[in-house]
């Protein structure tokens, strides 16, 4: 029953422990709702044809409410109202309240992505977070810029994310696997592609993971930390703006999904495989070249269409586009320590 | 016209030379005691009570001013009400908004960030790189 | 002297040649005119040219969503069309719709006065929605606007489009309806025919008196509001900046309480036509008047206190959530009783099938299903997942369009022989009226479908999974924008070369139809006098049967 | 019932009001325009409200910089002002009773007077003003005060000129008004008979009043 109204509904994955008990309520609602319109448009339907006039500028009764009637009229609808209204209030107390035993991850908000931090020692990500099933895990949000909100339909959760403050939602997953993380509110240019990922994973693997971070973290620590290349920021998000006023992101996208061309998501150092069968690992210089002379080398299974963009493109244009590329990885994950954000728990 | 309009005019005619001139100089006076008393006690400064002080001493005052000086005590019903349900929804404003401060969580309140800019997540050290390094 | 005016066969009045469309000619004629009925057929002409604008966003809104990549531009064009589509739809075409052109038209015709209060302030009245029109749209074209309709900050603070003009526009909007319904407020309290009682009050005028007290009391504190946005960007005071200290949600606190009831400055006068057209071709009088009447006063004043439920996710406390999401099912309860009592009024009717009368079907379909979606969005577990998404869209279209719409044409149709003396080609209204009842529920109804698949609103690219209820959507859309298009043609046909209308042709007991039509300039040739309560269709000399159910 | 079409026929003299066609009886006509002018007093409580929202709000958040900045404002200023504005109220109310009595000599002295307040009251927000922009006790991001530190502070400038602002643009409209009034008392077209013009100039002005009479405590003296 559940999975055909859900299926009917076209609701989402119910991937949390509130998902089931909102859906419940949903579809009591939404029955209601559907019984009683439809029931008063057949009705003023019916009446249209019982008593359609018969003799033209005749007269009709003069017919009026009884209290009784009055009553019903306002009772029925109040009592259903308001019997959702406590179902409802109890399951938002219940999502508004979380647990005292939660894992705790920041999360903040800024045009037009989502960044992850891990409480203590780490570690950070952009764009994908990693949860244990399970367990309930609270989120502390805040934005940098604007507001944006905090959305995982399949989790039945959504809460704005607010500049200047924090504002907190917490979920316990129940299915491991990947969901959506969407922004709902809106935030300019980009909002609809302010997406990102939440990672289920069963508990003990993910206690792994993170155990393999944080190592992963030492590591780096001991080792000097990494040689490559140290950007700054400004160059990845004006390699943003380029790919952007540049039209780039119309073919390409940078979320996964294949479209006129290759998806740039973890595209730098991929192996890809050419239209003439050969093979390349793409580095700085081929995605450059393929600026360049985008014919010259194209991917299996795409068309030539891409037009050269030489002439159109400065050098440092070029290497802030291939930044940006660099930076879009489903996995991001640094290994340095957490800066936590200062926050006073919550006093309730 | 309509039945309304008839006794209002009646009403309203009747309280035109109501007042006399003694009347208005004595709400006067009272205004500026009230006035004289308000800035005392804002001058003591009395702490947890100054604001409601003031504010009730105001409302006073701006009771006077409606009913003698605007002459609401002899103007038709509809009028008094108009202006009191204007006021009426002036508050409900204030209190709704006011509802949700006061029961907000601590830390969602701006008072409790911890900087005008609001909290960055690095995700890097300061100096290093923001973007998230790759690593194969 | 006095005409007793709810005789059952009201002396035909002689042809009047000469009427207020023809007595004074030229454009200037127009411009200058302080006659109630002229001013309200300037506002016709301007909100079906704001709906048309609004219309033609709505559709290239509609295209760009077929596909979740960009189809026909970019994400900012996208972005400006949006809110076009919702700044020309609600300050242009929702609110000014029915109070300015109906509201302005029939209201001192159905108290049987010569004019409303204040004819000069009227005239003032479209004067400012004019001004405030060309500024927000030119603004919003030339400039460049792409905030949303709703302007929250610090988005709207922060976005480098110049903003300034359309929230100037808003603001002079805001002074149009302000001034209109206050004008109404004091017609109704001052210019009643004699033996009009307040229980003898058409329910129109009831439900434009409620309309006129949301507009006078919550109007100011948008244009307020709007003001202080514009200050803020263009001097930087901090108040709903939170680098600065101040507080955003403070912004959405104050734009509600204004957007809420505006909701209801829509709605009301939508209903209000419902009672007046449902009374009069189902030819009986109104099944429980007063409940009418109370509820719509009962809508105008609860309406003002809910203004938090579009604040569920918004960061407000989790006490004062539960506070509106309550107050917010009273409202509903309202909108309820005059859905029965509608019903009710059908019941034993002598009822005439005729083009308003499928918009009524549908309007009560409609409102009960876009009602009690209001009421769902309002519980507040289940607008955590709603929130922001098509499923509000879907939602607050149903009661916009579903009832707003829906009473506009009713009006329109229902009205279109007193304002201009001809009648419409019945035939083709009907159809006209299955391709908007049909299309509009195509339209929408996937739209709820995408809101609970979890499609933000806003959103100029989507994931793929949405595609499907998108192509739906827009398809429904397209049948929608055909049916306009009829009714556009067989009214324009009908304004021109339509058959004369007699003075009453619905046989309605409506006030309104007691003067000529189209009406003289001074609207009555005697002062009516009232004898009867409103709505009342028994035939002198009659007996008639008394029923309480 | 055709009464009203006497209205059109007759040309005012002066000190007789003027009929609009479509009202009946001038009571009818001053009932209505009494009732618009109380609901355009309305509209203006809830313009000022939204204000007052913002006061309340961010007095709550940051109370301590509320306190330090109204105790830097001068209470001597504010409290001349309060006098003159009550002061003014008074005198527009006579001036309102002496038309209704026929006086119009005396009521267009106190109209002068009136006005003079007005003028007096504005004298004396400007060198309040002259003082804060010397200062850089400024709103939002002009705030460079530096006597007071606390955070908020900025927030409370912004409030104070907003609030204070918006009050002397009504002052400024209400003299406006009363200028208007007074050339009518002047000419005579005022007179007992028609006194509608003049009672609602005094109304707009006493709103004017009714609003400092809040302002003053909020800003001067929490």
């Amino acid at each position: 029953m559940n999975d055909i109204m859900r299926k009917l509904l076209w609701l989402p994955d119910q991937a949390s422990t509130f998902a089931p008990s909102v859906d419940h309520l949903h579809y009591f609602v939404i029955t209601v709702t559907m019984l009683a319109s439809v029931a008063t448009g057949l009705l003023a339907f019916g009446f249209f044809f019982k008593y359609r006039e018969r003799t033209p500028n005749a007269s009709t009764p003069i017919v009026n409410p009884s209290v009784r009637f009055e009553l019903g009229v306002i009772g029925v609808p109040l009592f259903f109202f308001l019997l959702w209204f406590v179902q409802g209030y109890r399951d938002y107390v219940w999502y508004t309240t979380p647990p005292g035993n939660t894992m705790d991850i920041y999360v903040m908000g800024k045009k037009w992505m989502w960044k992850f931090s891990y409480g203590g020692e780490g570690p950070n990500a952009i764009g994908t977070i990693h949860v244990p099933a399970d367990r309930p895990v609270r989120l502390l949000m805040t934005s940098r810029d604007v507001i944006h909100s905090f959305y995982v339909p399949d989790f039945r959760i959504k809460q704005d994310v607010l500049p200047g403050r924090y504002t907190e939602t917490w979920f316990e997953a129940t299915k491991p696997g990947r969901y959506q993380i969407l922004c709902a509110e809106y935030c300019g240019t980009w909002h609809s592609q302010m997406w990102g990922e939440i990672v289920v994973m069963p508990g003990p693997e993910f206690d792994a993971w993170l155990a393999d971070q944080r190592r992963g973290l030492s590591d780096r620590v001991d080792t000097g930390g990494d040689d490559g290349a140290s950007f700054h920021g400004s160059i990845v998000e004006y390699g943003k703006k380029i790919a952007m006023a540049q039209g780039c992101l119309k073919c390409h996208s940078v979320t996964g999904e294949p479209h006129i061309g290759p998806t740039w998501l973890d595209l730098y150092r991929r192996t890809e495989t050419l239209e003439t069968g050969e093979k390349v690992v793409a580095d700085e210089a081929y995605l450059t070249d393929s600026m360049i002379d985008p014919r010259a080398k194209i991917v299996k299974g795409y068309k030539p269409v891409m037009p050269t963009f030489k002439g159109r493109l400065a050098a440092p244009e070029a290497a802030a586009l291939v930044e940006f590329i660099k930076s879009l990885r489903s996995t991001s994950l640094e290994n340095v320590p957490s800066k936590e954000a200062v926050y006073e728990p919550a006093s309730k | 016209m309509a039945n309304e309009t008839k006794s209002e005019s009646a009403h309203g005619e009747k309280g035109h030379g109501g007042h006399g001139i003694g009347k208005y100089i004595a709400v006067w006076v009272a205004l500026l005691c009230f006035t004289g008393l308000t800035v005392y006690t804002g001058h003591e400064d009395l702490g947890a009570i100054n604001l409601p002080l003031a504010v009730t001493i105001a409302t006073i005052k701006a009771t006077l001013v409606v009913l003698f000086f605007m002459h609401m005590i002899d103007t038709p019903t509809a009028n008094r009400i108009v202006f009191v349900v204007s006021i009426v929804f002036a508050i409900v404003l204030i209190i709704g908004v006011f509802g949700d401060l006061w029961t907000r969580n601590e830390m969602t309140l701006p008072s409790a960030a911890p900087s005008t800019l609001g909290p960055e997540i690095q995700v890097s050290g300061p100096g290093e790189s923001p973007v998230p390094v790759h690593h194969e | 002297m006095s005409q007793p005016v709810n005789s059952a066969e009201p002396a035909e009045p002689a042809r009047a040649t000469v009427n207020y469309l023809n007595h004074d000619r030229g454009v200037w004629s127009w411009l200058t005119t302080i006659d109630h009925k002229r001013i309200g057929i300037m506002y016709l002409v301007s909100v079906l040219l704001a709906f048309l604008i609004g219309g033609i966003f709505a559709m290239a809104v509609r295209i760009e969503l077929l596909t979740p990549d960009p189809t026909i531009m970019g994400a900012n064009t996208y972005n400006r069309m949006f809110t076009l589509h919702g700044v020309v739809m609600i300050f242009l075409f929702m609110i000014p719709a029915i109070p300015g052109v109906f509201g302005n038209f029939m209201l001192p015709l159905m108290l049987g006065a010569k004019d409303v209060a204040f004819p000069k302030l009227n005239l003032l009245s479209i004067y400012l929605y004019w001004t405030g029109a060309i500024l927000a749209v030119s603004g919003m074209i030339m400039g460049g606007a792409d905030t949303g309709w709703t302007f929250y900050a610090p988005y709207s603070t922060s976005t480098p489009e110049t903003l300034f003009p359309v929230l100037l526009g808003v603001f002079i909007l805001g002074f149009s309806s302000i001034v209109t319904g206050l004008n109404f407020i004091v017609t109704i309290h001052t210019l009643r025919a004699p033996g009009m009682g307040w229980m003898r009050l058409p329910l129109f005028v009831w439900g434009i008196y409620a309309t006129s007290i949301i507009q006078v009391l919550a109007t100011p504190v948008i244009g307020l509001t709007v003001m202080l946005v514009g200050i803020e960007k263009v001097a930087g005071f901090g108040l709903f900046d939170a680098t600065r200290g101040g507080d955003p949600v403070l912004f959405q606190h104050m734009f509600w309480f204004y957007s809420h009831p505006a909701v209801y400055i829509m709605v009301l006068p939508s209903m209000a036509v419902v009672s007046e057209a449902i009374a009069a071709f189902s030819r009986k009088n109104i099944f429980g008047y007063k409940m009418i009447a109370y509820s719509s006063l009962g809508i105008a004043f609860v309406g003002f206190f809910a203004w938090g439920h579009h604040m569920f996710v918004s960061g407000q406390s989790t006490f004062e959530n539960g506070a509106f999401a309550v107050i917010s099912m009273f409202v509903g309860v309202f909108t309820a009783i005059k859905v029965f009592n509608w019903v009710g009024t059908l019941y034993r009717g002598s009822i005439v099938v005729s083009t308003p009368l499928i918009y009524i079907c549908g309007f009560l379909f409609f409102i009960v299903f876009g009602g009690m979606t209001g009421i769902a969005v309002a519980t507040v577990s289940l607008d955590v997942h709603w929130h922001d998404t098509y499923f509000v869209v879907a939602h607050f279209h149903f009661i916009m369009v579903g009832a707003v719409i829906m009473a506009f044409l009713i009006a329109l149709h229902y009205w279109f022989p007193k304002m201009f003396g001809r009648m419409y080609h019945e035939g083709w209204g009907m159809v006209a009226a299955g391709f908007i009842v049909l299309g509009f529920n195509a339209t929408f109804i996937p739209q709820f479908l995408l809101g609970n698949a979890g499609m933000p609103r806003r959103y100029y690219m989507y994931p793929e999974r949405f595609q499907a209820l998108n192509v739906a959507s827009t398809a429904g859309a397209s049948l929608l924008a055909i049916g306009f298009v009829i009714i556009l043609i067989y009214l324009t046909f009908a304004l021109v070369r339509g058959k004369r209308a007699v003075d009453n042709p619905w046989d309605s007991r409506g006030y309104e139809w007691l003067s000529a039509s189209p009406p003289p300039k001074h609207n009555f040739a005697e002062q009516p006098i009232i004898t009867q309560d409103a709505h009342s269709y028994q035939n002198p000399g009659e007996e008639v049967e008394h029923v309480v159910i | 019932m055709s009464s009203s079409d006497h209205a059109h026929h007759h040309a005012p003299g002066p000190g007789e009001p003027t009929l609009a066609h479509h009202f009946d009886t001038q009571d009818q006509q001053n009932q209505a325009v009494r009732l618009g002018m109380w609901l355009f007093l309305g509209t203006e409580v809830l313009l000022f409200a939204g204000l007052f929202l913002g006061y309340t709000v961010y007095r709550n958040f940051y109370h301590e910089a509320f306190h330090e900045a109204s105790r830097h404002l001068s209470l001597f200023l504010g409290t001349t002002n309060t006098i003159v504005l009550i002061t003014s109220s008074l005198t527009v109310a006579l001036a309102l009773w002496a038309v209704q009595q026929g006086k119009n000599k005396l009521a267009a002295a106190l109209l002068v007077f009136t006005i003079l307040c007005a003028f007096g009251f504005l004298g004396i927000k400007s060198l309040e003003y002259a003082e804060k922009f010397r200062e850089g006790a400024l709103p939002g991001k002009w705030y460079h005060f530096s006597e007071i530190t606390a955070p908020g502070a900025n927030l409370y400038y912004t409030i104070y000129f907003l609030m204070t602002g918006l009050h002397a643009f009504h002052v400024i409209v209400g003299m406006c008004v009363l200028i208007w009034v007074l050339k009518g008392v002047v000419k005579g077209r005022f007179s007992p008979k028609n006194d509608v013009a003049v009672e609602l100039g005094a109304l707009y002005w006493h709103l004017v009043d009714l609003v400092w009479i809040f302002l003053f405590p909020l800003l001067y003296l929490i």
